[in-house]
């Protein structure tokens, strides 16, 4: 079929997408900015809440993607309005004429070093999620000191739920991810303090609870809620982490090893800017805007173009990919259709 | 400690210094407790840096003690402030500069709010004509007065005597910045470096040769919290705070303590007297204080002028340990001769605090 | 010198500072201890709250924050009734809990 | 008859003598200390009951039937009371007739009474035939047979306990095993050597015949020394162990039914009455099938056999663990041939614990409680505003409190049947102290009897009406309460319908009642609960009941056992209950009633609700 499908972002919602195409007998295009395939996911080590190797996924991923046309290192250089298509210009000079495109743009990472008062950038032990992930998989980075890690710390609700930082919304993947990212350290690091400062603990999927249970009990986190509102560097370079310990109501403060940002999820530039070039309306939560968030999150309010995964609001991996089918399904009626 | 990470948010913190013709105001208190800083300022400023900086004597109190301690309504305070603005404006100036943090801050949190609710502006424009028949322009600029100085700290340090240097060790001496609350934590892009990582009095004691340190408790108050001090029953509070800071910095063994505001080094200086008085604490070498100086004071004595024509005999935590190691040349007998060489008297030495 | 005023203690927890030994020794006793996550069922369910304040929520809270006194002026008047364990929805042991920690923490407690 | 030997003596008597001798003067001194452990008012009342006649025909009574004839176990089981009766009654016989041909043929004993009954075959030689000498022939075979057909019994139950109605029993311990071989190995080898010598002793149907055979084989007397040898040798062996074995309980116990005849309870963990106890136990293994942990492979080594067995040890660790896991459900109590009291030993061992601190109830003020349930007292004073009639205190308890429906069922039916009753502990009361006691916790448990005391008896009631068991139980074993009748709602709910207060229409569903430990076992109410449910409809009942009931698995009693580790207790129970496929489950506990709740495939009910729902205001 030489129907042209354009999809928008080479991460696991695109991938999956474009598998799921390839199988309905479509050869998708598949844009992709950075050098390599599986957006986040693939910076990603293990994937809650059984300890999925992320590699693996995106690997699946990508192997069953491969017949696809892939555009490594692009980007949309701009699109053109036609009468009942676009014209897209890449940054490679290719351009191509189509009238269904998949935008699959996903999320960026908060910016943690906008958190000015917790130090990320600043201070030698202040590490992201993201950077752990990246420990987990490479075992290098200088901040993370195997040899004297008596106390770890996580803080919740960075860049989440926080109207300075410009984001009021709930990142909603970054409770579990602070809770298995616990007890991997805890798993390294079997006689460190471990602390969670939490504000709320959002658990709701499918077997989050056991995995909290579990970090609790078998690995003895100890969870406090309160967000921390300062860090700070004493003399032998360790950080000082305060926060309100609100089931005391009394404040609270720990020596720490490492202390790690739980950054939450924001709509990525990218994503903006698609929205700019096709005129695409985004929520009030910032990120791209469904035709209903309730009974049609797919579908964007124009016609031919699709949405899966994170470009409109925080998503898991499984409600990704979901998400990815059914973009898939939905796209392929919609060929037939015409 | 990644210096660099700082130096980033220090650029996202920048803000314009007009280079000339100020309009200064004074703090009220200040000029009680460290009556020399206010006058090296001018002097400095007219003197050396040869800048048109206008004062005059009908400004008042900016009414933020009193707004702070709750006892006058936010209107009153701002039309004393939009009265202190129409004298800058009859004066023919449009930058504003104050001495006093609380002030600073009083300023801008006035024409922030006037920025959000216009209305409010107007209502104080005609409390003001009611009450006084004056009339005001916001001014241009709003500094405080050791912006200026960080402006200038360089051009300072070009013609400065003595450097921020241990002479008997060669080591830059450690020093503390302490920064006013209200500079820059309501409105971090009104303060240079921000209300994280303040860059004003870094600048300073970078340019002049000293050494920062970041001690855990570095972002809090001097213990002065209005509400804390001026209430008796609360003072306990106020010392606890001061207390707080210096345990945290105690491990750092600092040489002194650099502050830009009216209350901090009046209560960093006169609570380790306490502290001591009480708890048999001290935290300088040998049984002395820490000093704390102002940002004034500092530039005076790097610039070369007699510790006691600045007015430091008026510290409490003796500061020839501190002249000593900069080397800078004092007479013991000359510390408490008043200008006209009139002695001034000793005060009474503290029980536990060495003070000379 | 009396000024009229003084230090105040500082009401702030340090975990730095907090004994984690004894409380290590009481999850040993009682591994449940770990699961509490401070839903205080078992303090509105508790007769003798109205009493002592007893909340074996504030008790698990209390030891590991360094507060065995205030705990155990707590666990005064527990009457070991064991309604707390009955409605706690984590299945914590509280009975057990209860008589662990008057086992192991003693009346000597800062 | 005759001597054959000058001497009256043979080497081979020394392991028996010597064993004897050992296992007298033990048991001797044991006697004497367990004595002198009583506390001073229990060992007056012991010697007391010693020589009143009422309680020494008693004593004897229950020496006979329990000790030999193992009534307790015949009920249970007839071939596991044969087996246990055949070897001790057995036993028992050869020695009586074995002294008393003894007396009969010999003069002269001396040091010779020491082991001429049990070998006398060996030093006599037959003379005459008489009527009586056959006799005695004829009963000491006779006895032997019925010994020997008992250890071959005890044979098979080692490998197929299930014939003997057992699922499970203990694992002997190496001492044990020596104990249970020397004392299998006793009887047939008391065979061989007096069939060995039936030639010459003369003999009954077994030796005799058995010596027939012999001499076909083997017709040299010199075979006859061995086999003396090893039958004084075994009996030697058997003696030195004993004391170490479960075979002290055969001594112990012929001490421990005096002790309990004379009202003596236990007060010492380890020592006196509890020591006595703890010996007795013969490690039958009945527990372990009662046990409702059972149910958990994991508990088996945690029943009552195994909490004697350790105490004999000394093993502080196990005791400890085994002590608080129990659930204090008392069936191993009720079931036990020998009267092992595992819930109060366990208790027992569980007051000795060191704790740091504990309660302190004197901020507590009673007079504020009872202005909370004051309404039979006058305005300002203590005196009662109705005298004559009946006023009843509702104490519904800690539990009733998370099952509100049982409180106002409870308080529908006081109302229908017109009783003026107040309730106690409306917005939470003060614990009963039954939960303390449990955990052994005496002084704690004391001063809320004492608080609840003072709030009851200023409360002006009559009567104190308790939803639950748990309270039951220890508002009658351990409060004072003068001049006020402490009932359980079921017996008072019985009494309201046989006295006609109460009118209940009889309708179709079956019930099964489960008998709540503390009501059943613990305060013998079983009957009353029955006939109310009998009155509101069809009473079915489980496969266990009344005293062998199992546990729900909820109860207080246990201070260890985690929530997910009663499931299967639970489940247990509720499969008891189902047996006769009942509509409703009915209980008459607060605790059991959540705990079934929780699980059941079908309604639970108190009994309370069920009478509700099915009576309206009495004639009377």
């Amino acid at each position: 079929m030489k129907e042209n499908i354009v999809i928008i972002g080479g991460g696991i919602a695109g991938l999956e997408a474009a598998c799921q195409l390839l199988d309905l007998g479509y050869k998708p295009i598949i844009i992709e900015k950075s050098d390599h395939l599986g957006g986040h996911v693939a910076d990603w080590n293990c994937l809650f809440p059984d300890m999925t190797p992320a590699g693996d996924i995106v690997s699946a991923l990508i192997s069953k993607a491969a017949d696809a046309n892939i555009f490594l290192n692009t980007e949309i250089s701009f699109v053109n309005k036609l009468q009942d298509s676009y014209n897209i210009m890449l940054s490679n000079g290719i351009s191509i004429i189509t009238r269904i495109m998949l935008v699959t743009t996903g999320f960026s990472v908060f910016d943690a070093s906008k958190k000015e008062e917790y130090g990320y950038g600043v201070y030698d032990q202040v590490i992201t999620n993201k950077d752990l992930e990246h420990w987990f998989n490479t075992g290098d980075d200088r901040r993370v000191n195997d040899s004297a890690m008596n106390a770890i710390g996580f803080v919740h609700c960075v860049g989440s739920r926080d109207e300075k930082a410009r984001n009021s919304q709930c990142s909603k993947v970054c409770c579990i991810t602070a809770v298995k990212q616990a007890i991997e350290m805890k798993q390294k690091f079997p006689e460190a303090m471990v602390y969670c400062f939490y504000m709320d603990l959002r658990m709701f999927g499918k077997k989050y609870e056991d995995f909290y249970i579990s970090a609790q009990r078998d690995y003895g986190i100890r969870f406090i809620r309160g967000r921390v509102s300062e860090v700070s560097e004493n003399i032998d370079g360790r950080v000082i982490v305060k926060a309100e310990d609100t089931l005391s109501g009394k404040p609270v403060k720990v020596t720490l090893d490492l202390l790690v940002l739980m950054a939450g999820m924001v709509c990525s530039q990218d994503s903006t800017k698609v929205a700019n070039m096709i005129k695409l309306p985004l929520d009030s939560d910032g990120f791209l805007k469904s035709a209903d968030n309730v009974a049609d999150i797919i579908d964007s309010p124009k016609e031919g173009i699709f949405y899966a995964g994170a470009c409109t609001g925080p998503k898991t991996v499984p409600e990704t990919l979901a998400e990815a089918r059914a973009a898939a399904l939905k796209i392929h009626l919609y060929i037939m259709k015409k | 400690m990644i210096y660099q990470g700082k130096q980033k948010i220090w650029a996202d913190y920048q803000k314009e210094i007009p280079d000339n013709h100020w309009f200064y105001v004074r703090s009220c208190i200040r000029q009680n407790f460290f009556p020399g800083a206010e006058k090296m300022f001018l002097e400095i400023c007219r003197g050396l840096l040869k800048k048109d900086i206008f004062e005059t004597e009908h400004h008042t109190t900016c009414g933020g003690i009193a707004y702070h301690c709750d006892t006058i309504p936010q209107e009153t305070v701002m039309t004393i402030v939009a009265r202190q603005f129409a004298l800058m404006t009859e004066a023919g100036y449009e930058n504003y500069v104050a001495s006093c943090i609380t002030s600073f801050g009083n300023y801008i949190e006035i024409l922030e709010t006037w920025k959000e609710f216009p209305e409010l502006e107007t209502r104080i424009r005609e409390m003001l004509w009611k009450a006084c028949k004056r009339e005001f322009n916001k001014p241009k600029y709003v500094a405080h007065a050791s912006d200026l100085i960080y402006k200038y700290r360089n051009e300072i340090a070009a013609r400065a005597k003595f450097r921020l240097v241990n002479r008997f060790t060669g080591e830059p001496l450690k020093v503390v910045e302490h920064i006013g609350c209200h500079y820059a934590k309501m409105f971090p892009a009104r303060g240079v470096g921000g209300a994280e990582y303040p860059y004003v009095l870094c600048g300073m004691i970078e340019s002049w040769g000293g050494n920062v340190i970041d001690y855990p408790e570095r972002r809090h108050c001097c213990g002065y919290g209005f509400r804390q001090y001026h209430v008796k029953a609360n003072r306990g509070y106020s010392l606890s705070n001061t207390y707080k800071k210096f345990e945290s910095m105690e491990p750092y063994h600092p040489d002194f303590i650099l502050t830009n505001c009216p209350g901090c080094p009046y209560f960093m200086d006169r609570w380790q007297y306490v502290i001591a008085e009480t708890e048999g604490k001290t935290y300088g070498e040998n049984g002395y204080g820490i000093p704390v100086l102002t940002y004034e004071e500092l530039a005076s004595l790097v610039l070369g002028y007699n510790p006691w024509d600045i007015g430091l005999q008026l510290h409490q935590v003796a500061v020839e340990p501190l002249l000593d190691k900069i080397g800078i040349e004092y007479d013991p007998k000359e510390k408490y001769k008043g200008l006209n060489e009139k002695d001034l008297m000793r005060p009474e030495l503290p029980g536990v605090l060495r003070c000379c | 010198m009396d000024f009229g005023f003084k230090l105040s203690p500082s009401s702030a927890i340090n975990l730095d500072k907090v004994d984690t030994e004894k409380f290590a020794e009481l999850h040993r006793a009682e591994p449940d201890v770990y699961k509490c996550m401070a839903c205080g069922s078992c303090t509105s369910t508790c007769p003798a709250n109205r009493f002592s304040g007893m909340s074996v929520r504030k008790v698990i809270l209390g030891l590991q924050r360094g507060k065995e006194k205030e705990v155990i002026a707590m666990m005064k008047n527990c009457m070991l009734c064991g309604k707390c364990s009955m409605v706690c929805p984590r299945g914590i042991n509280t009975r057990h809990l209860i008589l662990s920690i008057c086992r192991i923490y003693g009346e000597d407690m800062k | 008859m005759r001597e054959r030997f000058l001497t009256g003596y043979n080497d081979f008597v020394l392991p028996f003598v010597c064993g004897m001798l050992f296992v007298l003067g033990y048991c001797l001194v044991g006697l004497v200390r367990i004595i002198m452990q009583l506390p001073a008012e229990d060992r007056k009342k012991f010697f007391i009951s010693l020589i009143t006649p009422k309680t020494l025909l008693k004593n004897i009574k229950d020496i006979f039937l329990k000790c030999l004839i193992h009534v307790d176990i015949w009920k249970r089981n007839k071939l596991l009371g044969y087996m246990h009766s055949s070897i001790a009654f057995g036993w028992f016989m050869l020695i009586v007739v074995g002294h008393i041909e003894v007396f009969l043929y010999t003069s002269d004993l001396g040091a010779k009474a020491l082991y001429y009954p049990i070998f006398f075959r060996y030093f006599v030689a037959e003379t005459e035939s008489t009527m009586k000498g056959a006799l005695i022939f004829f009963l000491m075979d006779f006895f032997l047979l019925v010994v020997l057909s008992g250890i071959a019994l005890a044979i098979i139950k080692r490998v197929r306990s299930r014939l003997f109605g057992m699922r499970r029993t203990t694992n002997p311990s190496f001492l044990d095993l020596i104990g249970q071989y020397s004392l299998w190995s006793i009887f047939p080898l008391r065979l061989l050597a007096e069939s060995f010598t039936a030639d010459i002793s003369g003999g009954s149907f077994l030796t005799k015949s058995l010596n027939y055979v012999f001499t076909e084989f083997l017709s040299n007397h010199a075979n006859m020394l061995p086999a003396w040898w090893a039958y004084s040798c075994a009996l030697g062996i058997f003696f030195v162990v004993l004391p170490f074995t479960r075979y002290m309980h055969i001594p112990t116990e012929i001490l421990l039914i005096p002790f309990r005849n004379a009202g003596i309870k236990i007060v010492n963990a380890r020592k006196g009455f509890a020591k006595a106890q703890v010996y007795s136990c013969p490690s039958c293994g009945l527990c372990i099938d009662a046990c409702p942990m059972g149910v958990l492979k994991g508990n088996i080594k945690d029943t009552t056999v195994y909490l004697n067995r350790q105490i004999r040890r000394n093993n502080e660790a196990r005791i400890e663990e085994i002590s608080d896991k129990c659930l204090l459900c008392g069936k191993c109590t009720a079931i036990c041939p020998v009267g092992v009291e595992g819930d109060k030993l366990r208790i027992a061992q569980r007051s000795v614990r060191k704790y740091n601190f504990g309660s302190d109830y004197s901020n507590i003020s009673a007079s504020e409680e009872i202005l909370r349930c004051n309404k039979f007292v006058n305005n300002n004073n203590t005196s009662v505003s109705n005298p004559d009639k009946e006023r009843v205190l509702y104490f519904a308890g800690c539990m009733t409190a998370l099952t509100p429906v049982i409180r106002k069922a409870t308080e529908s039916i006081l109302s229908k049947a017109g009783t003026d009753y107040e309730i106690m502990d409306r917005d939470g009361g003060i614990c009963c102290g039954r939960p303390m006691l449990m955990a052994g916790r005496f002084d704690q448990a004391r001063q809320l009897i004492e608080k609840n005391t003072e709030i009851i008896m200023g409360s002006g009631a009559d009567t104190l009406l308790l939803s639950c068991p748990i309270c039951y139980k220890i508002f009658r074993e351990h409060y004072a309460l003068p001049g006020i009748r402490v009932i359980h709602h079921t017996e008072y709910f019985d009494e309201l319908i046989r006295t006609g207060r109460l009118d209940v229409r009889k309708g179709g569903t079956r019930y099964v009642f489960h008998d709540p430990c503390e009501l059943g076992r613990g305060c013998g109410v079983y009957d009353e609960p029955r006939n109310v449910i009998s009155s509101a409809g069809e009473l079915v009942e489980a496969a266990k009941n009344r005293k062998e009931s199992i546990c729900c698995g909820g109860s207080l009693g246990s201070l260890t056992l985690s929530f997910d580790k009663r499931k299967a207790m639970t489940e247990n129970a509720l499969a008891n209950l189902t047996a006769d496929s009942p509509d409703e489950i009915v209980t008459a506990c607060p605790l059991c009633m959540t705990t079934f709740s929780r699980y059941a495939d079908r309604p639970v009910t108190d009994i309370a609700q069920v009478l509700d729902k099915c009576s309206g205001p009495g004639r009377n």
